[in-house]
């Protein structure tokens, strides 16, 4: 379906996550207005200072020389930009183009970080063309990290063009001007396609400084809606790099001997993606405020047939808040493993104290995998990659005796009462589209938990967000946690939204993560991160400290890690970052896409 | 010459309703010859089966209507044919020439939504070919509605623009526009209040003169039979129980059941005691046995209740299906 | 001057009283939803990756109900909303702010547009046909194949349809391209090449909704012949010796088309909503995914706006029946 | 049981009232299934149809035959609640519009009209996604219900006007009845088949609703209903993975559910049409 | 009856059983273009007698059905009133009240097959109208019904539990006339009740009125446009034509020796069961009704051998010649 001047062999044809563009015209993604970034201006047509790198665990600096410099109070930073790079109207990208930036961001409240620079920032002007100084109003170890792209993070824009608009927040920005390798070549109306083709002055880009050309000529980013439209897409080599459902991968592995996922045999999903879904627990609502309650949900969970409901076994189970990607399993899972072992409840099973966590789960999970037909590696340690270093034991029992010791009973069915006699119900409010992970957990979550004896309910809604948002849930399948950078050790991403001072009752906008869970404890922990510079060991110690605290009061239950389901199509390109050469992230819709294309390869046809 | 005639001609409406069948003989056993140039009346009792009759000699029988034996004779050039043996297509082109025909309640019978000029071209066109539309279509169309004395601009009209009368004269016009050699009219002057009722006659009767053809009247209004028709047969319970010319009927009636008929017609002028005709008329679908007046006649004999009369000639042209003249006649 | 007030006065009446209830009804009910525009667009910015520090979030809120002009009451809303309306003007998408939803809805029009007017007549016209002739020689056996296979095929869930259409000949065999209103890279311009490749990408969408339609639309014709048959004028028509050709489609046909024009009338006023699954399965351009994906945004201006119009669209089609049903049915025109 | 005996001689209803008993069978069935329908993984997952899964399994491991006549219980029961209040509202409001008149007449249309003009499928699915999580299948029925009625109203409406005129309402006034009476004994004998045709024709349109919100996702997707099924078979891709058991048993139930519904409401409507019923009441009598 | 030159006010006050003051009526027919209205009943004024069948002649359209169901009572007259007995049934308020009038004052209609409900049996309208007026308990009832149906010429035998179809149109008339008897009402309107019956079962329906007449003094208002049987069976006669009672009198002298042009017009057109009696003369009918209904002065004026000027303008008042009304300039003194 391309027009005759546009070759196929020279084009790469990527999937839209974010669906159909509403306002294909406008391309000022500086606002806060939503305008899908993925259908190719995060990827392909800005670059950003840093960007982060989940897979290498690196922090790559694009627009930037080096990493921030910050004085020794924090009150400072500086940001040395890399020389050589222009916008592709041929005009360098310099200092001014920040310090502009910055400043129209922070006059304009419509403008996207506007609060957080005004709250923070007091003084942005640059000592040279190539480097700018934030001097801050209150001491902040980690400002830079509204600069570290990973999906969202303030990019630079091009100020002699933004000078000329009349009102910045209705500007279009049409035709944009890039600061990346490629520059827009057409776009659909209708919003369902945006076509790039690549800079003839690549080479005055970060990715052509750090990484060489792009390979593909032209990069067509395509919203084709349903699964199955993909699936039929990609068959007929239409689309070269897709997000799927297990399901209509399994069926697109049927139809295209070409197509392939982030490994090439079961259980092909990306285990490396940052993101660690589970279930969020509304602590202000009881029963969920009791400890007890909490830790026996999770006991009630058989993570085996969890994520062979939710994955058909094909996701990394984790019991920390943070994901079991590789990176992190070296800097979180390994240093805690003995910790987890031994961990006990104050319940007593047989006499000892119950020890909840089973560092066998992944291989029942393997026996579970073998049991559906795939072949799986036998070496403990690729499959503690592939499905996680462990997870909770099934204790129904103990899961019992938690309960019952506060006062909950069952009746004759085995159905569990509420201390005060009526009926427990739990209605899980669910993401509302049926293929995302956080839906898929919301639907195990059920069926382990009716199984256990309590009547549960799933309610998809559009609204999941804003229910979480004010309150108005019990259970739903937000993220246990916030993601961490994904590429980087620090964990003030995944802590601070738990602080107290965050805490909003239910009914008001939450501010911090929406369990509405705080502790003191914690607390210290992140005043005391807010003090130490992001890199150092210190840091790391801390993040232990705030990940153990977590797992002691589970006030929300991580399952497993997000598994992306990338299909790829290696019937025009190949090279594709899968496990086997992990050389960047897998995903076409993050900003990062832009440094997998000169690895690509065409295959002449 | 016989124009028509038919022989034990039988048709049923044969209603199945699941397993039960049920027959109702609305034309049962009937003979009978109509002549060249003349008005033929058919009267009876409503729901004798007059409408029956005349669906069936032109051939318009549908389901639930069958028919179920005998023989339809229609004379073509002084040969008699026999209508089943003339294909579909081709007695679509006797119609209207031939034999056409006005259907009962024909004020409904004209399409709603076309103007009246455009029903005629329709008929028209159906069975003859328009060259020139001016000489071939137009000149003949006025002229003949002139001849019926109607005003040329009904033509522009819709039917609903016209008075009940009006339709039913123009629904006449459109039936005898190609000179049929017989039209069968059904009940031309029902609803009609007596003067639209003359306005209708005058004209059945003016189009008889003028084109010197055959017309089958039915109606239940004795009147109009003695004004219009020259000969006349009776019709009871889907049997001719008397035939006679028009005078011989109203004179001198030999079947019981037109003799009732004819002493309770009123008279202007005249007040005296009018009998009507006791009890009530036989179910189609279920006739009595012999005779199917006899439940209802004063003269009931036995044989009446056993045997079924036939129709013989008894007078010059008068003929009559009852035992009591029959037995005179053989005594 | 007595047309106007006994005739077009209660008919305009009645056109402004449908409005008015539909549009109080569509202002209330997306206003009954849970769903916050300024939580999802906060959502959608964090959600997805970008570090905003939660102290941040909260003046970010204040800021965007202010642009997204929702405060005050809903009484105060609604009247705004009335004010706007009247000036033309849906005020901006909340979603996509500050593009006005007029923009929004005009951009994807003409698609639908393009694609409802095509399959509504067409379907109207073949499945009115086919039910016609099929209703008026309901014993010959062509008629009755096609009787069982509009009675098989009118209730296949709509998706089910367009989902085996778009697998059969996009995918198994892939003549057609399986989604989209045109080719990537493709100018739009009044040229042969660019109405031929429109064509082409619309033709599964338009059969999934032509083949439904005339089953749908065949099957209320035979029944509405069904009962035309049984007129006098039918039987006379016979009686004369017409062409059964000419009886099927002078006497019954056109008499049976009558009542169909008003269920034309409604379907062809319907073209403002879109067609909602096809589009979706399709990918298709127009407002049905629009509304699909405002819905899912929570954009209540986008949806308030297209529903707004597909009610003012059906009234006015409606209306605009009323008025023009005399031209084509003589007995109304001159009673 | 008389008419029950003729209508069976009738094949389209025959043929529409078997189906209607296998189907309503299945959904007695349910009562019994060895499966609670809400779990998952409780039968080996895609097993193509074979005993003792007559049907097959769904990749999340139910049986599809158990499934089913959950699906059709639920289905049926939507349908029934939209359809028999939606009669409810139409009836009254078309007997008081047509019987009435007037000013009342004129106001209970122009609500109608503004029911029958309303783009319904958008506002039903706002509804839907506003109301989802206590969108039962009840409530749903409900809802349909209030959208469900102002066609026919209209009908029924047209109907009584026409009746009013007809000379035995004359009659039953001059013998004393009464208005209340009078529209039982003598206009509901004529309504009923109306509502008797529109019941089915509306229950046919209410599952058909059902199902199109359902793929959409917009009701409860837990429950089984056939549209639920579909929803699930389409998610888990069942058509191009090849799983056609699981995506054709609920299309072939809709379909003869459909077919036998619209089978029914056509032999049933021609059956109790007075026009044919005066002709059997005759034939009773002879 | 000899009332010449008499004012016939004055006589209605003394003998009238139901009387029929200055009625009009119109209707608005049509919509969008053509939407006109229609002058259906235009000062009627008559009076129909103890113990006499009154006859409404006139053709088809002419609005004697309106006039009927004026006097029952389901139609306001849009102008004019009517009195029972001295009462104004128009003012009729309660229940009650209009029971009582509708007990006295019954009524028969046209077609006997759409006179009773098709899908209903046709004798619960009789124990309906029994135990409706009657209020004498189930056994009384039960006997008035078969009272009813004998005076008729019918038995409860027949009659149970079938339906209308079952019966023929003459039987149905006749449980129509007995259904309207049950009340024992003192008026019977009859709204064309044999148009829709062959000629043989005519002359027994309207020899019931004349038994009813002479046996149970019921006044009859005969609604017909055959004047064959209105000669025959009634006393005295109003003719009607586009909405006027164009000359009223005894049917005698009306019908054997018209005075009006109309009235002369109809009686040459009706058709003589004679065939030695036909037409010989040729009329000419018009097809306007509506034109005739608009008309400003006679309505008869179009086609009226007599025309003058003044008639096309001036609507006739009513004249009193020889007995009787007539509504015709020619009898201007
Ligand atoms: N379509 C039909 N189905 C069943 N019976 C019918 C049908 N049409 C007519 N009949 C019956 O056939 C008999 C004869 O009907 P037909 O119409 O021929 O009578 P008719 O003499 O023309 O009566 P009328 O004077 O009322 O027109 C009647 O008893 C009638 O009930
Ligand atoms: N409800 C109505 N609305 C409009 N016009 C009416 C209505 N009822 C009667 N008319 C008209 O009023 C005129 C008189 O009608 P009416 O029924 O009283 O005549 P009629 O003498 O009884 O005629 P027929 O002999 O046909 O029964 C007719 O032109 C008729 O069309
Ligand atoms: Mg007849
Ligand atoms: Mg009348």
């Amino acid at each position: 379906q391309l027009a005759e001047d546009i070759p196929r062999e020279k084009t790469f044809i990527a999937d839209v996550l974010t669906g159909r563009v509403g306002t294909p015209a406008n391309f000022n993604v500086f606002t806060t207005a939503w305008r899908n970034p993925d259908r190719g201006v995060q990827q392909l047509m800005l670059e950003p200072l840093w960007l982060v790198d989940y897979v290498t665990g690196e922090v790559i600096n694009a627009l930037a020389a080096e990493g921030p410099i910050y004085n020794e109070d924090f009150t400072q930073m500086t940001v040395k930009l890399r020389e050589g790079c222009q916008w592709s109207d041929g005009v360098p990208i310099t200092a001014d183009d920040i310090v502009y930036g910055i400043e129209l961001c922070m006059q304009d409240s419509g403008m996207s970080y506007n609060a957080p620079f005004n709250l923070y920032v007091d003084k942005v002007y640059k000592t040279d063309d190539y480097t700018v100084v934030f001097e801050f109003k209150e001491p902040n170890a980690r400002f830079h990290a509204n600069f570290i792209d990973r999906w969202g993070g303030w990019r630079p824009f091009p100020k002699h063009i933004f000078e000329e608009a009349e009102d910045p927040l209705s500007f279009d920005f049409n035709p944009p001007i890039s600061s990346g390798p490629y520059v827009l070549k057409d776009f659909d109306q209708a919003g369902y396609w945006t076509l790039w083709e690549r800079r003839e002055d690549w080479d005055k880009t970060p990715t052509g400084i750090l990484y060489g050309m792009p390979q593909p000529e032209y990069v067509l980013f395509y919203y084709y809606g349903d699964a199955a439209n993909k699936v039929i897409a990609q068959a007929n080599h239409n689309l070269d790099m897709t997000d799927l459902t297990m399901e209509a991968f399994r069926a697109i592995l049927e139809r295209n001997e070409y197509s392939r996922g982030y490994r090439k045999e079961y259980p092909w999903v990306v285990n490396v993606d940052p993101c660690m879904t589970g279930l969020t627990l509304n602590n202000d609502v009881s029963p969920f405020d009791l400890k007890d309650v909490r830790w026996a949900l999770t006991l009630a969970i058989d993570i085996v047939d969890y994520i062979g409901i939710a994955f058909d076994g094909a996701a990394p189970m984790g019991v920390l808040h943070v994901p079991p990607t590789p990176v992190y399993q070296e800097w979180y899972y390994k240093p805690l493993e003995e910790w987890l072992k031994n961990l006990t409840l104050d319940i007593e099973i047989d006499g000892e104290p119950f020890k909840p966590y089973d560092p066998e789960a992944p291989f029942r999970l393997v026996e579970y995998v073998k049991e559906r037909g795939y072949d799986v590696p036998k070496e403990p340690e690729a499959i503690r990659e592939m499905f996680g270093p462990g997870w909770w034991k099934y204790a129904p029992d103990v899961a019992e005796q938690l309960l019952l010791r506060n006062g909950f009973t069952k009746d004759a069915n085995g159905k569990w009462l509420l201390p005060d006699g009526t009926p427990w119900k739990i209605a899980i409010t669910a993401h509302p589209s049926p293929s995302h992970p956080q839906h898929r957990n919301s639907l195990a979550a059920a069926q382990q938990w009716r199984n256990f004896g309590i009547d549960v309910t799933v309610n998809p809604s559009e609204a999941y967000a804003a229910l979480a948002q004010t309150g108005d849930y019990v259970v739903n399948d937000n993220w246990p946690a916030i993601e961490p950078w994904g590429g980087h050790p620090d964990l003030y991403r995944v802590l601070s939204p738990f602080r107290t001072s965050y805490y909003r009752p239910i009914g008001e906008q939450a501010v911090g993560h929406s369990s509405r869970w705080y502790n003191e404890k914690l607390d210290k922990v992140i005043e005391e991160m807010e003090k130490v510079d992001w890199d150092s060991d210190k840091n790391l110690q801390l993040g232990m400290e705030g990940l153990k605290i977590l797992v002691e009061e589970m006030p929300t239950i991580p399952t497993f890690g997000y598994p992306g389901v990338v299909a790829w199509d290696e019937y025009y390109w190949t090279n594709y970052p899968g496990a086997e050469n992990p050389y960047t992230q897998p995903y076409h819709h993050w900003p990062n896409f832009k440094y997998m294309l000169p690895f690509l390869r065409p295959v002449e046809r | 010459m016989d124009i028509l005639k038919t022989e034990n001609l039988k048709s049923y409406y044969i209603l199945e309703m699941g397993e039960t069948k049920k027959e109702v003989k609305a034309v049962n056993d009937v003979t009978i010859n109509i002549h060249e140039d003349e008005i033929y009346g058919i009267a009876g009792e409503s729901g004798c089966g007059k409408s029956t009759f005349l669906k069936t000699i032109c051939k318009l029988v549908e389901p639930p209507l069958r028919m179920i034996g005998g023989t339809i004779y229609y004379q073509i050039d002084g040969k008699y044919v026999e209508i089943t043996e003339i294909k579909e297509e081709d007695f679509r082109k006797l119609r209207w020439k031939y034999i056409s025909y006005i259907p009962q309640g024909s004020m409904n019978a004209l399409n709603p939504i076309i103007r009246i000029r455009e029903s005629f071209k329709d008929f028209f066109t159906a069975h003859q070919k328009i060259e020139n539309e001016e000489r071939d279509f137009e000149e003949p169309l006025k002229k003949h509605l002139s001849a019926l004395g109607l005003p040329v601009r009904v033509l522009k009209s819709y039917p609903h623009q016209l008075s009940g009368g009006m339709r039913q004269r123009t629904t006449i016009a459109l039936a005898t526009i190609l000179k049929p050699r017989i039209i069968v009219a059904d009940e031309p002057t029902t609803a009609l209040d007596v003067v639209a009722q003359r306005a209708v006659i005058q004209l059945l009767k003016d189009i008889q003169k003028l084109q010197k053809n055959t017309i089958i009247l039915v109606t239940h209004d004795m009147a109009v039979h003695a004004n219009i028709t020259d000969r006349i047969g009776i019709m009871y319970a889907g049997m001719f129980v008397e035939e006679a010319r028009t005078d011989d009927i109203f004179e001198n009636p030999l079947h019981p059941y037109t003799k009732f008929l004819i002493a309770s017609l009123p008279k202007m002028g005249d007040k005296t005691y009018k009998p009507s005709v006791p009890g009530v008329p036989p179910s189609l679908s279920n006739l009595p046995p012999g005779c199917p007046f006899h439940p209802r006649c004063p003269y009931v004999m036995d044989i009446c209740k056993k045997e079924i009369p036939q129709l013989v000639e008894l007078n010059t042209e008068h003929k009559s299906a009852c035992f009591l003249n029959s037995k005179e006649r053989v005594e | 001057m007595l047309f106007f007030k006994r005739y077009l006065l209660p008919r305009i009446v009645q056109f402004l009283v449908v409005v008015f209830v539909g549009i109080t009804i569509v202002f209330i009910v997306p206003r009954l939803t849970p769903v916050d525009p300024v939580q999802q667009v906060i959502n959608r910015i964090t959600a997805q990756g970008a570090f905003l520090d939660p102290a941040a979030v909260d003046s970010m809120r204040k800021s965007l109900t202010e642009l997204y002009g929702l405060e005050g009451s809903m009484l105060q809303q609604y009247f705004a909303f009335w004010g706007r309306l009247f000036r033309g003007d849906f005020g901006p998408s909340l979603f996509q702010f500050p593009i006005p939803v007029t923009q929004l809805i005009m951009t994807s029009l003409p698609w639908t547009a393009g694609l409802l007017i095509s399959t509504t007549l067409i379907s109207w016209i073949v499945g009115n046909l086919l039910g016609g002739l099929a209703g008026y020689f309901k014993d010959r056996r062509w008629a009755k194949v096609l009787d069982n296979i509009s009675m098989v095929i009118r209730p296949i869930p709509y998706y089910i349809f367009a989902l085996l259409l778009l697998i059969l000949f996009a995918y198994l065999f892939p003549i057609f391209p399986s989604a989209g209103g045109y080719s990537v890279g493709r100018r739009i311009g009044f040229n042969w090449a660019f109405i031929s490749d429109v064509l082409k990408h619309s033709f599964l969408p338009a059969t999934s909704l032509v083949v439904l339609g005339i089953a749908a639309n065949f099957m209320t014709m035979k029944l509405i012949v069904s009962n035309i048959v049984a007129e006098d004028y039918v039987m006379y028509a016979k009686a004369g010796g017409l062409k059964e050709s000419k009886i099927a489609f002078k006497y019954v046909l056109k008499n049976g088309l009558l009542p169909q024009i008003t269920g034309l009338a409604l379907s062809l006023g319907q073209i403002f909503g879109g067609a909602l699954i096809t589009e979706i399965v399709f990918s298709y351009p127009g407002i049905g995914t629009l509304v699909y994906g405002a819905i899912n945004s929570g954009d209540y201006n986008l949806i308030m706006g297209v529903t707004s119009l597909s009610v003012i669209g059906i009234a006015g089609a409606t209306l605009i029946i009323d008025l023009l049903y005399p031209l084509f049915d003589p007995r109304i025109r001159h009673r | 049981m008389e008419s029950f005996k003729e209508l069976m001689k009738d094949g389209r209803f025959k043929f529409a009232f078997i189906v209607i008993c296998v189907l309503a069978l299945m959904s007695i069935l349910s009562f019994f299934s060895p499966y609670n329908p809400l779990k998952w993984n409780v039968v080996p997952r895609d097993l193509p149809p074979r005993w003792p899964h007559i049907l097959g399994t769904t990749s999340q491991g139910q049986d599809l035959f158990w499934q089913s006549t959950f699906a059709i219980r639920n289905s049926l029961i939507i349908a029934l609640i939209a359809s028999s209040i939606s009669r409810v509202i139409a009836v009254i409001v078309g007997l008081i519009a047509g019987y009435k008149g007037g000013k009342v007449d004129t106001i209970l249309m122009s609500i109608n009209d503004s029911f029958v003009v309303m783009p319904l499928l958008p506002i039903l699915i706002l509804i839907a996604s506003v109301m989802r999580e206590n969108l039962t299948m009840v409530t749903l029925g409900l809802i349909l219900s209030l959208f469900g009625w102002a066609w026919d109203a209209r009908v029924i409406r047209s109907q009584i006007l026409s009746l009013r005129e007809r000379e035995f309402t004359y009659t039953a006034i001059l013998s004393g009845t009464r208005t209340f009476s009078l529209v039982i004994k003598e206009y509901f004998p004529f309504i009923i088949p109306i509502i008797f045709s529109t019941v089915i024709n509306n229950m046919i349109w209410a599952i058909g609703m059902e199902v199109t919100l359902a793929i959409l996702g917009l009701t409860n997707i837990e429950v089984p209903t056939i549209g639920t099924m579909i929803h699930w078979a389409v998610n888990y891709q069942s058509m191009l993975l090849g799983y056609w058991w699981w995506i054709l048993t609920p299309v072939v139930i809709s379909i003869l559910l459909f077919v036998a519904l619209y089978l029914l409401s056509s032999s049933l409507s021609e059956y109790l049409d007075p026009r044919t019923r005066i002709q059997r009441i005759g034939k009773a009598g002879q | 009856m000899n009332r010449k030159n008499d004012n016939p006010e004055k006589e209605i006050e003394k003998e009238g059983l139901i009387k029929a003051k200055k009625l009009q009526k119109v209707f608005v027919v049509g919509g969008g273009f053509a939407r006109s209205r229609l002058l259906a009943v235009d000062d009627v004024s008559f009076q129909v007698n103890k113990n006499e069948i009154f006859t409404l002649a006139g053709e088809s359209g002419c609005g004697k059905t309106t006039v009927s169901k004026i006097l029952l009572g389901f139609l306001e007259p849009t102008q004019g009133e009517v009195y029972y007995r001295d009462k104004n049934i128009l003012e009729l308020q309660k229940w009650e009240e209009k029971k009582q009038f509708m007990k006295e004052v019954q009524s028969i209609f046209q077609n006997p097959f759409e006179t009773f409900n098709p899908l209903r049996k046709v004798d619960s309208y009789l124990h309906d109208t029994a135990k409706n007026f009657g209020m004498n308990g189930k056994k009384r009832d039960k006997k008035a019904v078969e009272e009813a149906l004998q005076s008729v010429g019918l038995g409860m035998e027949e009659v149970q539990g079938r339906y209308p179809s079952e019966f023929s149109g003459g039987q149905l008339q006749r449980i129509s006339i007995a259904r309207a008897l049950i009340t024992k009402p003192s008026l019977l309107v009859a709204d064309e009740p044999v148009s829709m019956v062959d000629a043989s079962l005519r002359m027994s329906i309207v020899n019931l009125f004349k038994e009813l007449r002479d046996e149970y003094s019921v006044s009859v208002l005969y609604i017909t446009h055959d004047l064959a049987t209105a000669y025959y069976v009634s006393d005295r006669i109003g003719i009607m034509f586009r909405g006027n009672i164009v000359e009223m009198g005894d049917v005698e002298e009306v019908l054997m020796n018209p005075k009006h042009p109309y009235t002369q017009m109809l009686k040459e057109s009706i058709p003589e069961a004679d065939p030695k009696k036909k037409w010989t003369e040729r009329v000419s009918i018009t097809e306007l009704e509506t034109e005739e209904y608009m008309r400003k002065g006679c309505k008869f004026a179009g086609r009226c051998p007599f025309v003058e000027e003044k008639c096309k303008d001036f609507m006739p008042e009513e004249f009193f010649v020889d007995g009787r009304m007539v509504r015709c300039w020619l009898y201007e003194k």
